[in-house]
């Protein structure tokens, strides 16, 4: 990898808040970072958080969940769904040190195509100040180097 | 060892417990039988035969080797490498071969953090000079050498290819004899093994299905530790906030855990289908948990959540307390997970 | 296991087409640098790029690629699917594939449109390029799933939204349940005296129409009614409703009014009255009622509350009284729904320091439509509270609870057009009178509006630019005495103003339905933040919602003023018209299913569906989806311990694929054996 | 100069290594006994909620997870600080006492009594559980499977799961005894007395009787000097389950008792680089090396050490065979107590000893009427801090050291596991058995069991892993020379492959 490090997002929008807020923030050419890399699934309930662990295995350096706001949701409530599991994975990933700024939820409106930019453009900023994750080669990576000498203590 | 035609057994152990063997030895009046079907051809724990021995065997001379215990240094990562060259059936026999195990818990924290702990930062500790084991050691009649322990502890299948695994922690001796059962059939009387790359001597789906406790609707306030209630011995645990894991766990075992009041730990490993034990229990608890309704202003919302979240002690070391080395990320980034 | 044999996906063809869209996405993003790359996937055997996919030349390609190069799998990476995904479907379809082994990647709005950075934009279009093609090797052949549209039709609302639907739906031949919760069908458009801009009488033009609704035999009108409950699913809803006893029988009412001519019981009309005017205890809220028969309102009745009087069963000459009569409950099926429940009225009385119930002579525009009607208790008089005084000044102050931070924030569309009819009104009654209209900017977007509004800055009226802050009953300055004070800053001559008037109208603004929210959660559709039921799409599904076969016409969806509301309530009968002739639907097989032979029953799922879709077999312990009712949002899915549910077209591995597609180039190389394999 | 590698020999969780030099004379210079593994359970427990811990530490070992388990609810306990109800007691020691009876039996006739039954020397093909029952009997063979039976059903009905129980609570056990459960095992306790008598009779029959057997027994090369440590109740008899920690010098007299949230002012470890395993000695007396004697810190925690350490066994049959243990060793007795035995071979007998307490105070516990008490599973209140728990492991004393955060989630754990304890004794048995029988770099076959048999009679856990069909520790010396070429090869197996 180049000196330069530029974050890799990947993020779970939603069909009818966040993905729609996405694609007015282009209609509407807003430049934001390119550094999200968008998959959409019809709920923010659906995102499974099996999806956002082997994001993060198979080398983003963060993840965004976005959603419809609470009391929007195009399913009632399974944004709430999402919120509930979000809140018990921060808990999980600070375990696994992970930090905060890396796995982040959002909610965006369809019409909120600058607050998802804004969201990026932050988060990338917060991802180049932490640097790079690339969970293959940094944390699982070292069990090679890592056992062939006791580490001095 | 006897030049006959019957089939050569092995059995190894890497970082395990020695449990597996006592689940085998459980099997009671059928070890017999298979010592009768068997040629031992390595087995340290009844049978004297060395590396040696075993690294002068043709390769594939082992017709099935079980294989028990977790990845944790490099002799067993050696071993592992040996063994499938000269076994034609390997299979990761135990929890600690088939995902890591309670050993692979070591994958919460570090080796430094655990080095430290072990033999620096302790209330009995004496070890002024503050001495580490090391990989080779000059004493004064010459050299003694140590494996090397490593960072990440992995399961089998990790290291080597495996054509079966049999989970649980251990494997329950009728599961056990069960698979051994099929095993002889195949290599006696040439019967059908299952595809390569199953999981045996276990069912497919989740706990649930063999546990006969009484289960409803979960909608679950909050959580509660095993010593802060008395739960109802007919209804899921689940359903009374004590966490079980037997929703994202794979059968076999008989519900063993609930039917004596304690939650299921997940040690048979997750069911067909799920590739994340604890990211799925995860999910699912989560899903129940009912506080919050999307009326609710956010703030509120988000605090009521969180309060109900924080009534779960250790998600990490609980959802994976089996899996640890099977999970996605398979291990923590750095200690934080255990201090 | 060392079996090199190809998988299933590996085996598929797959076709990509990158779009130039002009310049809009070629401009930014190298396309032929993403073909040329997107060609050395093992999987994709064409990767092309074209300057415009979306047009029929760009729609033959993929055709063509199908047969001629037989491509099992289509990519085509141009703009959002919500712009043209349905189009490449059935390109793809027309290449004879099924449309959904189509996927697309969005390089424009989520690329080419949000960056300068033409590497940038080349690098994100080529990983959401190869996470398409990763995602469409896993995409299974889907069927869309029909389902029989039962041809009756259930309106709830008998106001003006409600009676169009119903009688395009009737007069189309098909049967319709009116359910109205009000004595009489009529709604708020009875209330009003006569109809901006062309000042023709609100009641000359509706009655007719309530008449034809009362009369249609394929109208089956359920007033004073409630709906209980809503089960099932579009072309197949089970509806309850609770017919309210209204203590006449209808079958012998004859209307004469003869009971209500004797009732001795007044009582203040807050609903259709407004609150200026009385009825009795037993009443009709106007003559043009429909239906005819009065009501009995047992929280007035005399007999009711003392056990004495029964005066309107002893002068009944049909024997229609019957004071035993009980709430019947009603049930009957429909293929599909439209919600016209209307809108409340914002309560000025939110705005203390506008004095409205507390200054007598402040009244609601509510208020002043009952008495500026001929109808109404003054019979068209404008007279302050005392009933006799005519007022020689008023003001109209727009925006009352409208475009206010502190209450409502949006516009409600039409109070600056019925407060210039208010002060023509007030032009023709009182001609001497002096008319001050403040108001914030002057909204007359429709036909004829703008022109109304000229027309009264020729008759005379005063209009002055600035929110009012405060009327009082303070005097001040002489020529203020026992007046009524209008202060406003006005904007235009940017000075204080105060202006003493003998009377104020308040021209509150539109809300949702008090328990809009609740009729929302019965329907199982959503709300938005102001209550307003929310539309499927803005601009192009404006009544239609989330749930298929429930519709929404006229203020419930949002201020509107009559024109508008007749047009939804027209919109959405020709939607449900179009459902009933099309016998059946087919709809969207993106919905979960549940592998019931691996379901363990541990019933984690069980509560999460908002739609009620999955329901628990207790014989064979295990949970089970109705299809019909999926909506396939897919939480049951991310929560199945078991990961025995499977959301067809978001399943596990083609999200998963998807990732690791978009992915490819920050993959690490340390893999475990088993992610070899 | 020549050196001789053992590998593998197994131990607690896994693997040991041997390393034996040879001076020029090819004498022994010095034994190593190496352990390669670390698990490191200590560390990773941080974080866990402690009511876990019995059901994570019992993972340290398969053969004996009860004595983990059971070490572990006792430390809850203390670190809740509730006081279990007498009948939790009493059902959590019956249960412990049934563990007891089925580890001790295989290991005595799995491992121990092959050795003796068909003597040290003969063929090492035959020399195993089979073996034994070609010699005295198919009857046995099936006596001791039954035996494991039984027991681990108990284990199984009582802790949940035959491997690995689950049922231990702060101040209490999730599970009570069933009436039918109930009748069970008092019939079961009856047959482990009758197991436990015939055992001690075959010991007569077939090793006391053997002028030989005891002449090896009693012989230098398998005799060590030092302290010994056990578990004693209030008449300072031995007990399993809960008592204080008694130390006694190699001469008998009492060093120290204490209970055991004291063991940090008693023990300390000493870290070796070639060993991943540490080495417990005594505070008092400190470490001086390897070596034996009263002055060296060295303590053994074995069955032959409960039976040092204590006045006499709480149970009338077992008290007689204690009293007859001494006699026929030639112990005297001083003021009220005999003196030690230091013979490590004697370990067989003592085990066998223990074996038939262990049968007897579970049926004494199985005949208490309070032991169907329904209610065990009290709900605990109690701000958690720090606590200490112990019992006697077969393998020895076994201590659990845990402090938390007030929300019960580990921050400290110290675990002194019981083959720990053994860890430099065994390594002195080894290389004095290794220079006994190693002279002028000659080394035959007899030898390889012999030095054996200095470790197995400890019963290191990886034996007891061994309890089975055969039952043999795998063990090979390699003689090398200096450029380590192989001079000569000796294993226990004769054909090789």
């Amino acid at each position: 990898m180049s000196d330069h490090f530029e974050p890799v997002i990947v993020g779970f929008l939603c069909n009818w808040c966040s993905y729609r807020a996405a694609d007015l923030a282009g209609t509407a050419r807003i430049k934001y970072a390119p550094n999200l890399r968008p998959i959409r699934v019809m709920c923010s309930g659906r995102v499974d958080p099996q999806f956002v662990l082997q994001a993060l295995r198979s080398g983003a350096d963060g993840v965004l969940i976005a959603g419809c706001h609470p009391g929007e949701c195009h399913y009632v409530n399974g944004n709430i769904k999402a919120l509930r599991r979000f809140t018990l994975l921060r808990k999980t990933l600070e375990q696994w040190g992970i930090e905060q700024e890396r796995v982040q939820l959002l909610w965006a409106s369809a019409s909120e195509g600058t607050v998802l930019a804004a969201a990026v453009n932050r988060m990338t900023e917060e991802l180049r100040a932490l640097g790079p994750l690339r969970w293959g080669e940094k944390v699982l990576g070292d069990n090679g180097a890592a056992h062939l000498v006791v580490e001095e203590v | 060892m006897t030049e006959n035609g019957k089939p050569k057994l092995a059995m190894y152990w890497a970082s395990s417990c020695g449990g597996c063997e006592i689940s085998v030895l459980n099997i009671h009046e059928n070890i017999l039988t298979v010592d009768e079907v068997f040629d031992i051809a390595f087995f340290p724990c009844i049978a004297d035969f060395k590396i040696k021995d075993v690294e002068a065997y043709p390769d594939g001379y082992i017709d099935i080797c079980l294989f028990n215990g977790a990845i944790r240094n490099s002799e067993n990562e050696e071993m592992a490498q040996l063994l499938r060259q000269k076994s034609k059936v390997l299979v990761a026999f135990g929890s600690c071969a088939y995902e890591g195990c309670i050993p692979a818990l070591s994958n919460l924290t570090t080796k430094k953090a655990t080095f430290e702990k072990v033999y620096f930062n302790n209330p009995t500790i004496d070890n002024p000079d503050r001495i580490l084991p090391q990989h080779s050691t000059e004493v004064a009649e010459g050299e003694l050498t140590l494996p090397h322990f490593y960072h990440t502890v992995k399961s089998l299948d990790q290291v080597v290819e495996v054509d079966y695994f049999i989970p649980g922690c251990p494997p329950e001796p009728p599961q056990i004899w069960a698979v051994l059962q099929v095993v002889i059939g195949a290599l006696t009387a040439g019967q059908p093994l299952p595809p390569a790359g199953s999981i045996i001597g276990a069912g497919t789906m989740a706990l649930c299905d063999e546990c006969t406790r009484e289960k409803k609707e979960k909608t679950i306030k909050r959580f509660f530790r095993p010593y802060e209630i008395q739960p109802n011995p007919d209804q899921c645990l689940l359903e009374q906030g004590i966490i079980c894991m037997g929703i994202a766990t794979r059968s076999g075992c008989g519900a063993l855990c609930p039917s004596v009041g304690i939650g299921c730990r997940g040690c048979y490993g997750p069911p067909d289908g799920v590739e994340d034990q604890g990211a799925k229990m995860l999910s699912a608890i989560a899903s129940v948990l009912d506080v919050g309704h999307e009326s609710m202003d956010e703030d509120v919302l988000e605090e009521l959540i969180q309060e109900a979240v924080d009534t779960i002690a250790d998600p990490a070391g609980t959802f994976y307390r089996f899996s640890m080395a099977h999970s996605i990320l398979k291990r923590v980034k750095n200690g934080k997970g255990a201090a | 296991m060392t079996d090199q044999k190809k998988s299933p996906a590996e085996q598929e063809k797959v076709g990509v087409y990158i779009c130039h869209c002009g310049s809009n996405i070629a401009g930014t993003i190298n396309v032929e640098e993403v073909a040329q790359w997107a060609e050395k996937n093992p999987n994709v055997v064409v990767a092309r790029n074209y300057e415009f996919m979306c047009s029929s030349t760009g729609q033959e390609l993929i055709e063509n690629d199908i047969k001629e190069k037989g491509l099992t799998r289509i990519v085509v990476a141009s703009c959002s699917p919500h712009m043209h995904e349905k189009t490449f479907r059935e390109a793809t379809e027309r290449g004879g594939l099924n449309p959904f082994l189509f996927e697309m990647a969005n390089i424009r709005e989520h690329g080419s449109w949000a960056t300068n950075d033409k590497e940038a934009a080349t690098s994100k279009a080529k990983a959401l390029v190869n996470g398409a093609v990763e995602r469409v090797v896993h995409h299974a052949p889907l069927e869309k799933i029909p389902v029989d549209i039962n041809p009756n039709t259930l309106i709830v609302g008998g106001g003006i939204a409600g009676i169009t639907a119903a009688l395009e739906l009737a007069e189309g031949g098909h049967h319709v349940y009116l359910v109205e919760r009000e004595g009489t069908i009529g709604g708020r458009m009875a209330q009003i005296d006569k109809t901006f801009p062309t000042l023709d009488c609100s009641a000359c033009i509706l009655t007719p129409k309530m008449v034809d609704v009362g009369q249609n035999d394929n109208i089956t009108l359920l007033t004073y009614s409630e709906v209980e409950s809503v089960e099932g699913y579009i072309g197949n809803f089970n509806i309850t409703v609770r017919k309210k006893a209204r203590c006449v029988t209808e079958e012998l009412c004859t209307s004469c009014g003869i009971c209500e001519e004797k009732c001795p019981q007044k009582v203040i009309d807050e609903n259709y009255g407004a609150g200026i005017s009385y009825r009795k205890a037993i009443y009709r809220s106007f003559p043009q009622a429909v239906p005819g028969y009065p009501v009995l309102d047992k929280e007035n009745c005399t007999y009711f509350q003392t056990g004495k009087c029964k005066v309107c069963e002893q002068v009944c000459p049909t024997e229609a009284i019957d004071y035993e009569q009980e709430d019947k409950v009603i049930t009957f099926d429909v293929g599909n729904i439209i919600l016209a429940t209307g809108y409340d009225l914002f309560d000025a009385r939110q705005i203390p320091q506008y004095g409205y119930g507390r200054l007598a002579n402040v009244f609601s525009s509510l208020e002043f439509e009952r008495m500026v009607n001929a109808s109404g208790p003054t019979a068209g008089h404008i007279v302050l509270r005392d009933g006799v005084t005519e007022p020689e000044s008023i003001a109209i102050v727009h925006c009352v609870g409208s475009r206010d931070q502190n209450h409502n924030e949006y516009c409600s569309k039409v109070c600056c057009m019925y407060s210039l009819k208010f002060a023509h009104l007030v032009h023709e009654h009182l001609p001497d009178a002096e008319v001050y209209n403040f108001y914030i900017d002057m909204r007359t977007p429709g036909k004829g509006y703008e022109e109304f509004y000229h027309r009264l800055l020729n008759e005379g009226t005063h209009f002055i630019r600035g929110r009012v802050a405060e009327i009082t009953d303070a005097d001040r300055h002489p020529g203020e005495e026992g007046k009524l004070i209008v202060q406003a800053e006005n904007t235009l001559l940017g000075i204080q103003q105060r202006t003493p008037v003998d009377m104020v109208i308040l021209s509150a603004g539109i809300e949702a339905r008090h328990d809009a929210e609740d009729v929302s959660k019965l329907f199982k559709m959503g709300c938005d933040h102001d209550g307003f039921f929310n539309e499927r799409h803005p601009k192009l599904a404006p009544v239609s919602t989330m749930t298929d076969g429930v519709f929404i016409a006229g203020a419930c969806q949002g201020p509107k003023d009559i024109p508008d509301t007749v047009a939804q309530g027209g919109a959405a009968a020709s939607q449900v018209a179009k459902l009933i002739s099309q016998g059946t639907v087919l709809m969207e097989p993106v919905r979960a299913s549940i592998r019931e032979e691996e379901c363990s029953g541990c019933r984690i799922c069980n509560t999460l569906c908002p739609y009620n879709a999955i329901e628990f077999d207790e014989e064979k312990f295990v949970s089970r989806v109705i299809t019909a009712l999926c909506q396939g949002c897919g939480t049951c899915v991310a929560a199945c311990p078991s990961g025995v549910i499977d959301g067809a077209h978001f399943t596990y591995t083609q999200v998963m694929a998807e990732l690791k597609g978009v992915l490819w180039d920050v993959q690490s190389d340390v893999l475990t054996k088993q992610e070899v394999a | 100069m020549e050196r001789i590698t053992i590998d593998p020999i197994t131990r607690l969780e896994g693997h040991g290594k041997i390393e034996i030099f040879l001076n020029e004379e090819g004498n022994v210079k010095n034994a190593y006994l190496q352990i390669p593994e670390l698990r490191g359970f200590e560390q990773f427990s941080i974080g866990r909620p402690a009511e876990e811990m019995p059901r994570i530490t019992n993972r340290i070992c398969g053969v004996c997870p009860e004595a983990h388990h059971m070490a572990a609810t006792k430390a809850l306990d203390a670190l809740f600080g509730v006081e279990p109800s007498s009948a939790v007691k009493k059902l959590r020691e019956l249960f412990y006492s049934s563990f007891y009876v089925t580890d001790h039996t295989v290991h005595f006739y799995a491992l121990g009594g092959p050795d003796f039954v068909l003597g040290p020397d003969s063929d090492p093909a035959e020399r195993n559980i089979l073996g034994v029952i070609r010699k005295v009997g198919v009857d046995i063979g099936i006596q001791v499977i039954e035996c494991r039976k039984r027991n681990h059903e108990v284990i199984k009905m009582l802790g949940g799961r035959g491997v690995h129980p689950v049922a231990g609570l702060p101040g209490g056990w999730s599970k009570s005894m069933t009436k039918e459960e109930h009748e069970l095992i008092l019939e079961y306790a009856k047959q482990n007395i009758d197991f436990a008598l015939f055992s001690l009779k075959i010991f007569d029959d077939i090793v006391l009787a053997n002028q030989a057997y005891v002449d090896l027994i009693v012989s230098d090369a398998f005799t060590h000097q030092t302290y010994y440590m056990g578990t004693v109740d209030e008449k300072n008899q031995i007990n399993f389950y809960d008592g204080l920690i008694r130390v006694v010098g190699p001469d008998g007299a009492e060093l120290v008792k204490y209970p055991a949230k004291d063991y940090a002012k008693h023990i300390a470890e000493r870290v070796e680089p070639w060993s991943y395993l540490k080495f417990p000695y005594l505070k008092a007396v400190g470490w001086k090396g390897f070596v034996d004697g009263a002055d060296s810190g060295v303590y053994c925690a074995t069955p032959l050490s409960r039976l040092n350490a204590a006045d006499g066994m709480a149970t009338p049959k077992a008290q007689e065979h204690y009293e007859r243990f001494y006699e026929t060793l030639g112990s005297k007795k001083t003021n009220g107590r005999y003196a030690p035995v230091h013979h490590r071979l004697a370990t067989h007998w003592a085990r066998l000893i223990e074996l038939l307490y262990a049968a007897e105070r579970m049926q004494e516990l199985a005949q208490d009427p309070e032991i169907t008490d329904p209610d065990v599973r009290p709900v605990i209140t109690s701000i958690p801090t720090e606590g200490i728990g112990s019992v006697e492991a077969p393998r020895g004393t076994l201590t659990h050291h845990y402090k938390t955060d007030e929300n019960g989630i580990l921050t400290d754990v110290n675990l002194i596991v019981g083959t720990t304890n053994n860890n430099a004794p065994i390594a002195m048995s080894i290389k004095k058995a290794a220079e006994g029988l190693i002279k002028n770099g000659e080394v035959s076959e007899g030898l390889l069991n012999q030095v054996e048999m200095a470790f197995r009679n400890y019963d290191p856990c990886m034996s007891c892993a061994t309890h089975s069909l055969p039952g043999q520790m795998p063990l090979e010396i390699q003689i090398r020379d200096k450029d380590g070429k192989l001079v000569n090869r000796l294993s226990q197996y004769v054909d090789q492959p």
